[in-house]
């Protein structure tokens, strides 16, 4: 092996060998640089490789002797110790290669390549940070801190702008002041001790102040808030490149030291470590949501990660060992964070990409080149902390560390910090794909003005005299009015279309991508073997292979069918190894997204991510139905949320939906997360835990379902989703949650308060599943767009299946289940019906339709036979749920719930008719008069969908049986059969007399109105109507659509306040106002940085007096 | 009052039908006044009325077709609820130059009147909005047909189909001699 | 029916025949109106068709559209005092539910324009009362240059009610006649109107300009 | 087969007599309210003449399939909703379909009607049709609550929502009828038969003067004809449902007739004395007192 000396010595040397070098030549000098960093990579990825072949397990492994080398050939305690264990080995080989990629990257790039002082500074950073982390004796680190500072204030100001020498300046008096509290820690220590070797130092008590110095130096050197106001300005000023080597290089072998030196400290200095740590991550996130600059932004987030690795530090040993956690985090960071700087120094025509604010250009950017935008998610999602990245997995185990222990503090922290992470970053990647019309927030949708569709003159009647003139005069200006936004269109496009260049090679990015990529699937390999759920990797599989023939540019259609058939073979192997509820849902997970990808199938030529998303979304559902491990459940449910997010952001202006999307359903995950790790059994269907547990995870998957209150996200994302798309989350997707439900049932069921037996949490979910039915048909009712109509419209439907669940009696169950089951199939309809007709009219507006009837009669029957089936009419299936939903309500007591449950399903014959009226029936507009039915390939799942529910509705028995076989053994009987009629305590209901009763009064007037009215009997047109004697002027103001329920709306007046979306928005204000107030503390003034520096350091030592 | 708007009378040359002045052999009301005004000055006049006399009210606006002396008078009544007083303006205008100054600017509802004078009169007033569309009449096609010089009778019979048998009887007359023969002295 | 090429052609020569050319919709708004000519139904034959008169003249459904000053003279009717209620009379707010139109006095060619467009719109058969003298021969409005002076040639009228005003009696006597007339199968306006439809249609246009709506308004 | 051939038979004279109750009654209801009037009032046989006449008529026109459909759905409702209710306890001719379903069922089976009607009144194309349509809609979301609580309270009260069930318990004097024996949900029920009556004041849903009588503004002859008939059969069979929920059932076709002339005789008193009122004014209504007052009896079924 060779030996850790080399890591210091050859970059020592070849930057001081450098000069000459590059006498020989510029390139031999960048060569000689990029080859002793290759080897410096190469170094410790050796001993690695040693000592993995060498050892059998992660345990052995850990405990593997280090390398260690004695300078001078004296022992340790009189020379300087060098030892290199696999945490050296690991972190030196991510900065090594960090820095490798970091040179390359500044060196292909188009603009202010590196100079060779630039490299020497460089070197010698590098030289420095791998002292830091091989070196064990307390002064060399000194010399090496000094290195690594001096080198890093040398090249943050070799920016030569005046911004930058301000940045190095207040980097040299922070960076001084730390140094002096280290050096006077490091005197004060060897006079205590007389030994500044780490291996050597007496590990009791007496030397806690000056290990305290030592602590409050090194955590300086790591930018904590509040004192790192000095270190922020480096990001927005210098080199992106130099900000990257930095941020991900230079700090890294500081934490290593800090590490390295946890033996030595007591708990309480731990606890300082772990304190301040948190403060810095969760005060730096919530500045970074307040930035507008992207490069300050990851600067923050920067600070932010390092003091979670600090917390890491901190917080002890977990279930797994820290070194691997901070290994994780550490490796995650650096290559994330320095991919994303080089990303900005690669689109930097005009510094558009790094602005928050105006990007106007970046949704081209997405268009013309969306390999790098892919790239910029992946690198958004690993620094975010989504599966299957390497901090994801440190996020679990991290949390599973702090549970047990009850720091519940730093739970909130890390969770909620983590959360505003993704915030900022996805609000910064939504801007890739926004579209210049995003509605922003669903209870203010823009509605567009109605610009006149036609040339005809407006007017009733035209006099006789002028009457020709004036027509002639009216539509030339209403052409002249046409020919003018014609016009003017492109240009706005055009406008938009700004191109944008890269400068530079993007390979060092994407290495670090691709190493990240490997990097997270190694740890999902290692982290998922031991409980033998490597086949949760499925989906992951599934979307690489997706991703590779998206860059071949495979046609979406053979994507599709390739989909659609990996998923019929899923099922086939998958299916017949379940039984019960699991069967039920993935039958209606996998064979219903079978079901909706047919309407994807209209998708002509290319679509980008479309076909790959959809299958992943539906293999990562499957995950959901075997899984058994908690770790195993919640990496699949982390992976479908960010499948599902990158699904809606495809829409054309879903950016703040899916961002509302992602933030919700990530806060959901971490509900989930913390609520996982409370199962003392692990995660099991039925267990039973605590209360606690029980709440955390019934809330996200609550947020899941969409329950009023938590429901925020969900119009939105079902309504800008592309139009397939909102049938697949609402008729699919929706059902994730409750399925999740269902398995963790036993959770619910312990009374709140030991006095009140009857107060289950399964009680508050009745009622928020009442709410939530009534408040989606609510707010239904009042929407001019269609989808968002349909997707409050499935809110409701949710809230009847969330209520059924509640009740946790047979009737209740299969009644959930049932309608989960018809409500795919309606919903289907629905959706694909609607999207034909969003597809042909190119509106989504209710009003701009009507008296589509006559153009897309299909789509309208299944419209009509999906309303019929959703609004519980009898016969179909819908009077099935709700037959059952009252009696399973009645037979339980919950006689309030079944009257609000009334009132929703009430309030849904509202929206349902307006749905159905303002499209289909009523006067059909002019520029709809030549429109064709909806393509063949949206007909398809309709006419299966209306199949299904025909069925079901005649023959109820044929879903109702095997789903009472499904929960068999679950609750006590209270159904029977007699024949076809199904029997419960309070009353009965015969589907099938129904279904016969209701065909024979239908036939009966129909007969006799076609035998009357054979003969004479006019068809008529639109305009042939009682107009008061005079005609109608036009389609548009003789259809009455716009503001259809009125007089409901003044009716109930303040009750349909959106108290939800009030409060969301008011959590949002507050978080955004912390941030703002607390960016005032840095006030770009050197010499108060000074003065935090300083009084943060009093205030750690005082803090471990109190300790003491 | 009366002195004030008579001042400024004097300014629009506008002449007062006196007072005192019987028109129809009847005696005016006292809170009514009638002012006869050029051409030129009539809607300077209104003008003033409404902006510094107070009559901010156009109660009426209409003609008469004086087809003897070959004019039409067009007549503004105004009201003024300060006063509690009418003020008729009238104005000659040439019957073979129908045309008049629009006073929609005034008061838009004036655009109406001018509509309905237009299509009645044929008098028209340039810049009048939609004063050319139909008003009341839907397409009619024949001379305006409030000018005395068109003969309603004649085109009646012309377009509306009479039915013959027609029989017209003087109403005291005929009364007379019909239904109360035997108190036909008493009357 | 055969698809014999010629059968076809004669068949397309009937239907072009059966439609109205429109010509006074506006242009590309043909499309909005139904172009159907309006056909002479055969009535029932025997029995049944006196049974359906009795029963028509039992159920007669006024069209609510005062056309003139007449109307005053239909609110007494409704009230207590004449009460036509009892004979089976009762008002109707649509014309496509109305089975007598009451033209209630002078008809303005404005006003006639909405006559003929709501008789049309009436399903048949259907009857039409001519109230007062005007609608006879103008009454006092005879020599008026914008009041038509004789209803039956613009629709079909059944019984005409002289006077003016007639009182509301002469309005229930003038019913009850419609009635016999009614049940003893003289009151065909809705065919007549069918059989001399061009007629009818040109003495409408010549007095109404700017129709803007199909000739039938069905 | 007999026994099919006698269900048939036995449909046919339940209908025969709801159809002629219904349009007997209606004819009555009208005198009566001409009486309130000061009027003589039409005969009472009006209602079969103006059914004939309409079907009478001649010609018609219609405006597309769904226009053709909606006067079906609407009957097709009101027969469905009649053949669900058992009419006269105890009678297996007057049982009808009451096998299929229960309470319930006949609830939801109301709305059948009503959407078609809705989904025909629509293609009508005229504004006045979704006007009326939104208005009784809204009307009908606000009075369905009071009813549904208590059809709740009286489900609670003897555990079965079967209607046979329900006047089952009834039997055995009047005071076991609900409206004694759970009066807070009587007096829910009933205001709720108010609105559900379309009558005075909430009959803003056809305003004859205003949108000239709403949904039905465009049918004609023969669909019109078909919505009276069923105007007589739906009238009956939720006179029905109301005696049959509330006031003990009928054991013969006499006290039915008792039974339902005096509750219609009761929306037609109310709806005599008061004016109409604005649909936003109904829905407020509907939603306050009624619903407290059908809270109050659920609760009270609860505790």
């Amino acid at each position: 092996m060779v030996s850790p000396i080399y890591a210091i010595a050859i970059p020592l040397g070849a930057a001081f060998l450098l000069p000459l070098f590059e006498k020989a030549g510029k390139n031999a000098a960048k060569a000689l640089v990029l080859a002793i960093l290759a080897a410096l990579t190469a170094l410790p990825v050796s001993w690695l490789v040693v000592w993995i072949v060498n050892t059998p397990n992660l345990a052995g492994l850990l405990r593997v002797s280090p390398l260690a080398v004695d300078t001078g050939g004296f022992p340790a305690p009189i020379s300087i110790r060098l030892a290199a264990g696999i945490g050296e080995a690991l972190v030196m080989a991510l900065v090594n290669l960090t820095a490798f990629l970091g040179i390359t990257h500044m060196l292909v790039r188009s603009q202010a390549k590196p100079t060779g002082k630039t490299l020497v500074l460089l070197l010698t950073l590098v030289t420095g940070v791998n002292g830091l982390i091989l070196t064990r004796d307390l002064f060399n680190i000194f010399v090496f801190l000094e290195i690594t500072s001096i080198s890093t204030y040398a090249l943050i100001a070799s920016n030569g702008s005046k911004r930058a020498y301000e940045a190095g300046f207040k980097y040299i008096i922070a960076g001084s002041i730390a140094s002096s509290i280290y050096l006077v820690g490091v005197i004060y220590l060897y006079r205590l001790t007389g030994s500044l070797s780490l291996d050597h130092l007496p590990r009791s008590g007496g030397t806690a102040i000056a290990l305290m110095l030592l602590t409050t130096a090194l955590l300086l050197e790591l930018k904590p808030f509040p004192a790192n106001g000095w270190s922020l300005d480096v990001y927005q000023a210098a080199d992106p490149g130099i900000s990257a080597m930095v941020s991900a290089v230079g700090a890294s072998g500081v934490l290593f030291v800090l590490y390295k030196l946890t033996p030595l400290l007591s708990p309480t200095h731990l606890r300082l470590i772990a304190g301040s740590g948190a403060v810095t991550f969760v005060f730096s996130q919530v500045i970074a949501l307040r930035q507008t600059d992207v490069r300050r932004m990851l600067g923050y987030s920067s600070t932010a990660q390092i003091g979670l690795m600090l917390l890491v530090i901190g917080s002890g040993r977990g279930t797994i060992p820290t070194i691997v956690l901070l290994g994780l985090l550490l490796g995650n960071h650096m290559l994330s964070k320095a991919g994303l700087f080089w990303v900005t120094d690669l689109i930097d025509g005009n510094r558009t990409i790094a602005s928050m604010s105006d990007s106007g250009s970046l949704p081209a950017l997405a268009r013309n080149k969306p390999l790098l935008v892919a790239m910029i998610g992946i690198l958004l999602a690993a620094l975010a902390g989504l599966p299957p990245f390497p901090s994801f997995w440190a996020k679990w185990h991290l949390v599973s560390a702090l549970v047990p222990n009850g720091r519940w503090l730093l739970v909130a922290v890390v969770l909620g910090g983590s959360l505003m992470e993704a915030g900022y970053l996805f609000r910064w990647f939504t801007r890739f794909t926004k579209a210049s019309e995003d509605p922003g927030d669903v209870h203010q949708e823009r509605i567009p003005a109605d610009v006149p569709v036609t040339t005809r003159p407006q007017t009733g009647t035209v006099s006789s005299r002028s009457g020709k003139e004036a027509l002639a005069r009216q539509a030339a200006s209403t052409a002249a009015a046409t020919q003018a936004t014609t016009q003017t269109i492109p240009q706005v496009v055009r406008q938009a279309e700004q191109p944008v260049e890269i400068s530079g090679s993007p390979v060092p990015t994407i290495i670090a991508t691709l190493v990240l990529v490997f990097g997270g699937i190694a740890a999902a390999v290692g982290f998922l073997a031991p409980n033998q759920e490597l086949i949760l990797l499925v989906p992951l599989a599934v979307l690489l292979i997706g991703a590779l023939l998206d860059t071949l540019r495979i046609p979406s259609k053979i994507q599709l069918l390739l989909g659609m058939l990996g998923i019929g073979v899923y099922s086939w192997l998958l299916l017949p190894s379940l039984g019960g509820i699991p069967l039920v849902f993935g039958l209606l997970f996998l064979v219903g997204g079978l079901l909706q990808m047919i309407a994807l199938m209209q998708r002509k030529g290319h679509q980008p991510g479309l076909a790959v998303l959809v299958s992943t979304l539906l293999f990562s559902l499957g995950n959901l139905l075997f899984v058994q491990s908690r770790l195993g459940f919640f990496f699949s449910w982390e992976l479908m949320s960010i499948v599902s997010y990158l699904l809606i952001v495809r829409g054309r202006a879903a950016s703040g939906a899916a961002l509302r999307y992602l933030m919700f359903s990530l806060g959901g995950a971490y509900s989930i997360l913390v609520g996982l790790v409370l199962l003392p059994t692990g995660f099991a269907p039925h267990a039973t835990s605590s209360l606690w547990a029980g709440i955390l995870l019934g809330t996200g998957f609550l947020i899941k379902i969409g329950t009023v209150g938590l429901h925020i996200w969900l119009p939105g994302a079902y309504a800008e989703a592309e139009d397939e798309v909102s049938s697949l989350l609402s008729s699919v997707l929706s059902k994730a949650g409750l399925f999740m439900l269902f398995t963790t049932a036993g959770l619910f069921i312990q009374p709140l308060l030991r006095s009140v037996p009857g107060v289950t949490l399964a009680y508050l979910l009745g009622w928020l599943g009442a709410l939530t039915a009534l408040a989606g048909a609510f707010l239904a009712v009042f929407q001019e767009d269609i989808k968002y109509t349909l997707a409050y419209s499935s809110m409701g439907q949710m809230g009847y299946m969330l209520l059924s669940f509640a009740l946790m009696t047979q009737l209740g169950w299969i009644n959930s289940m049932y309608l989960a089951v018809t409500h795919l199939l309606f919903k289907t309809m629905l959706f694909v019906a609607i999207a034909g007709v969003v597809h042909r009219t190119g509106t989504r507006l209710m009003y701009r339709m009507g008296g589509l009837i006559s153009r897309m009669p299909v789509s309208f029957f299944s419209v009509l036979i999906g309303i019929i089936a959703l609004s519980g009419v009898p016969p179909l299936t819908g009077f099935g749920a709700k037959w059952m939903l009252y009696t399973a309500l009645i037979e339980k007591g919950w006689y309030l719930q079944a009257g609000m449950a009334f009132f929703a399903s009430a309030i849904a014959f509202l929206y349902l008719f307006r749905l159905i009226h303002t499209i289909f029936l009523g006067q059909l507009k002019d520029e709809h008069r030549e429109i064709r039915e909806a393509p063949l390939w949206y007909l398809v799942p309709q006419l299966i969908a209306i199949i299904g529910i025909m069925l079901v509705s005649m023959f109820p028995n044929l879903l109702i049986k095997p789903l009472e076989m499904a929960i068999a053994g679950y609750f006590p009987q209270t159904i029977a059969w007699q024949g076809s009629t199904l029997v419960s305590t309070l009353g009965y209901w015969n589907g099938n007399a129904v279904m016969y009763v209701t065909m024979g009064v239908f036939l009966v007037p129909l007969v006799w109105l076609l035998a009357t009215r054979r003969k004479h009997n006019q068809k008529v047109r639109q305009f042939n109507i009682v107009y008061s004697a005079e005609r109608p002027d036009r389609p548009q103001t003789t259809h009455y659509a716009y503001n259809f329920y009125a007089p409901y709306r003044s009716a109930l007046g303040s009750f349909l306040t959106p108290w939800a979306t009030r409060f969301w928005k008011r959590v949002l204000s507050v978080v955004r106002v912390v941030g703002s107030s607390t960016r005032r503390i840095y006030s770009g003034d050197g010499q108060t940085y000074a003065l935090y520096v300083l009084l943060y350091a009093i205030v750690l030592m005082l803090l471990l007096r109190g300790g003491n | 009052m009366y002195e004030n708007v008579m001042k400024s009378a004097e300014r629009f040359k506008a002449r007062p039908l006196g007072r005192d002045q019987k028109i129809g052999g009847m005696k005016q009301r006292e809170d009514l006044l009638f002012m006869k005004v050029e051409q030129e000055q009539a809607v300077p006049f209104i003008t003033w009325l409404k902006e510094l006399g107070g009559f901010g009210h156009l109660v009426l606006f209409t003609a008469v077709d004086f087809i003897e002396q070959d004019i039409f008078q067009i007549t503004y009544l105004l009201h003024s609820y300060e006063q509690h007083h009418d003020i008729v303006v009238l104005v000659e205008i040439d019957r073979q130059k129908a045309e008049m100054e629009s006073i929609h600017h005034l008061w838009p509802h004036a655009a109406t009147y001018q509509q309905e004078l237009f299509e009645m009169f044929g008098i028209t007033f340039p810049g009048s909005p939609r004063l050319y569309e139909d008003f009341a009449l839907e397409g009619w096609q024949g001379p305006p047909p409030m000018r005395r010089d068109f003969d309603t009778k004649e085109y009646s019979e012309k377009t509306y189909f009479p039915r013959p048998g027609r029989v017209t009887h003087d109403p005291a007359t005929y009364m007379k001699e019909q239904l109360y023969p035997g108190e036909a002295q008493t009357w | 029916m055969d698809n014999d090429s010629n059968n076809k052609e004669q068949l397309d020569e009937i239907r072009k025949q059966l439609t109205l050319a429109n010509n006074d919709v506006r242009e590309g708004e043909q499309a909005y109106f139904c172009d159907a000519r309006p056909v002479v139904v055969e009535p029932y034959r025997g029995i049944l068709e006196r049974f359906a008169n009795w029963a028509r003249s039992e159920s007669l459904w006024i069209l609510g559209f005062g056309t003139g000053c007449g109307a005053i003279e239909l609110r007494p009717l409704m009230t207590s005092r004449y009460d036509m209620y009892r004979f089976g009379i009762q008002p109707r707010p649509t014309p496509r539910q109305a089975g007598v139109f009451v033209i209630g006095g002078y008809a303005s060619v404005k006003t006639m324009k909405r006559i003929v467009r709501s008789y049309e719109q009436m399903q048949g058969p259907k009857f039409v009362v001519g109230l007062g003298s005007c609608t006879i021969n103008g009454g006092m409005y005879w020599d008026s240059y914008n009041t038509i002076n004789r209803l039956d040639h613009y629709i079909p009228v059944d019984v005409y009610i002289a006077g003016c005003m007639p009182r509301p009696e002469a309005l229930l006597a003038g019913f009850n006649a419609l009635k016999a007339k009614i049940r003893a199968g003289e009151c065909d306006g809705m065919n007549k109107y069918a059989q001399n439809f061009d007629w009818y249609k040109a003495n409408q246009k010549q007095i109404i300009k700017h129709w803007e709506m199909p000739d039938y308004n069905w | 087969m007999k026994d099919i051939a006698m269900k048939a038979l036995y449909t046919l004279i339940s209908l025969f007599v709801i159809l002629n109750y219904g349009l007997l009654l209606t004819g009555t209801m009208a005198r009566v309210r001409a009486k309130v009037q000061g009027r003589i009032g039409q005969p009472v046989y009006q209602p079969y003449i103006d059914i004939l006449k309409n079907n009478f008529l001649r010609t018609s026109i219609y405006h597309g399939v769904m226009f053709f459909l909606g006067p079906v759905f609407r009957l097709a409702g009101g027969l469905g909703t009649y053949l669900f209710i058992p009419v006269i306890f105890g009678s297996t001719i007057f049982s009808n379909f009451a096998f299929s379903g229960d309470l319930l069922l006949v609830m939801y089976f109301i709305f059948f009607g009503q959407l078609g009607m809705a989904l025909g009144a629509g293609q009508s194309g005229h504004p006045y049709s979704p006007i009326g349509v939104s208005r009784g809609l809204a009307q009908m979301t606000a009075f369905e609550l009071p009813f549904a609580l208590a059809v709740i309270s009286i489900a609670s009260q003897y555990g079965t929502l079967s209607i046979t069930g329900i006047v089952a318990a009834q039997q055995g004097g009047i005071l076991n009828w609900v409206a004694f024996t759970n009066p807070l949900a009587m007096v829910a029920g009933m205001i709720s038969f108010l609105g559900m009556s379309m009558d005075n004041p909430f009959s803003i849903v056809l305003a004859p003067q205003e949108i000239p009588i709403g949904p039905p503004t465009e049918m004609n002859a023969g669909f019109l004809g078909m919505l009276q008939t069923n105007r007589a059969i739906f009238n009956g069979a939720k006179l029905v449902l109301f005696m049959n929920l509330f006031f003990g059932g009928a054991g013969n076709l006499l006290v039915m007739v008792v039974k339902t002339f005096l509750l219609y005789f009761y929306v037609v008193f109310v709806g005599a004395s008061f004016p109409r009122f604005r649909p936003d004014q109904s829905i407020r209504f509907f939603l306050g007192i009624p619903t407290l007052i059908g809270i109050a009896a659920v609760v009270l079924q609860m505790v």
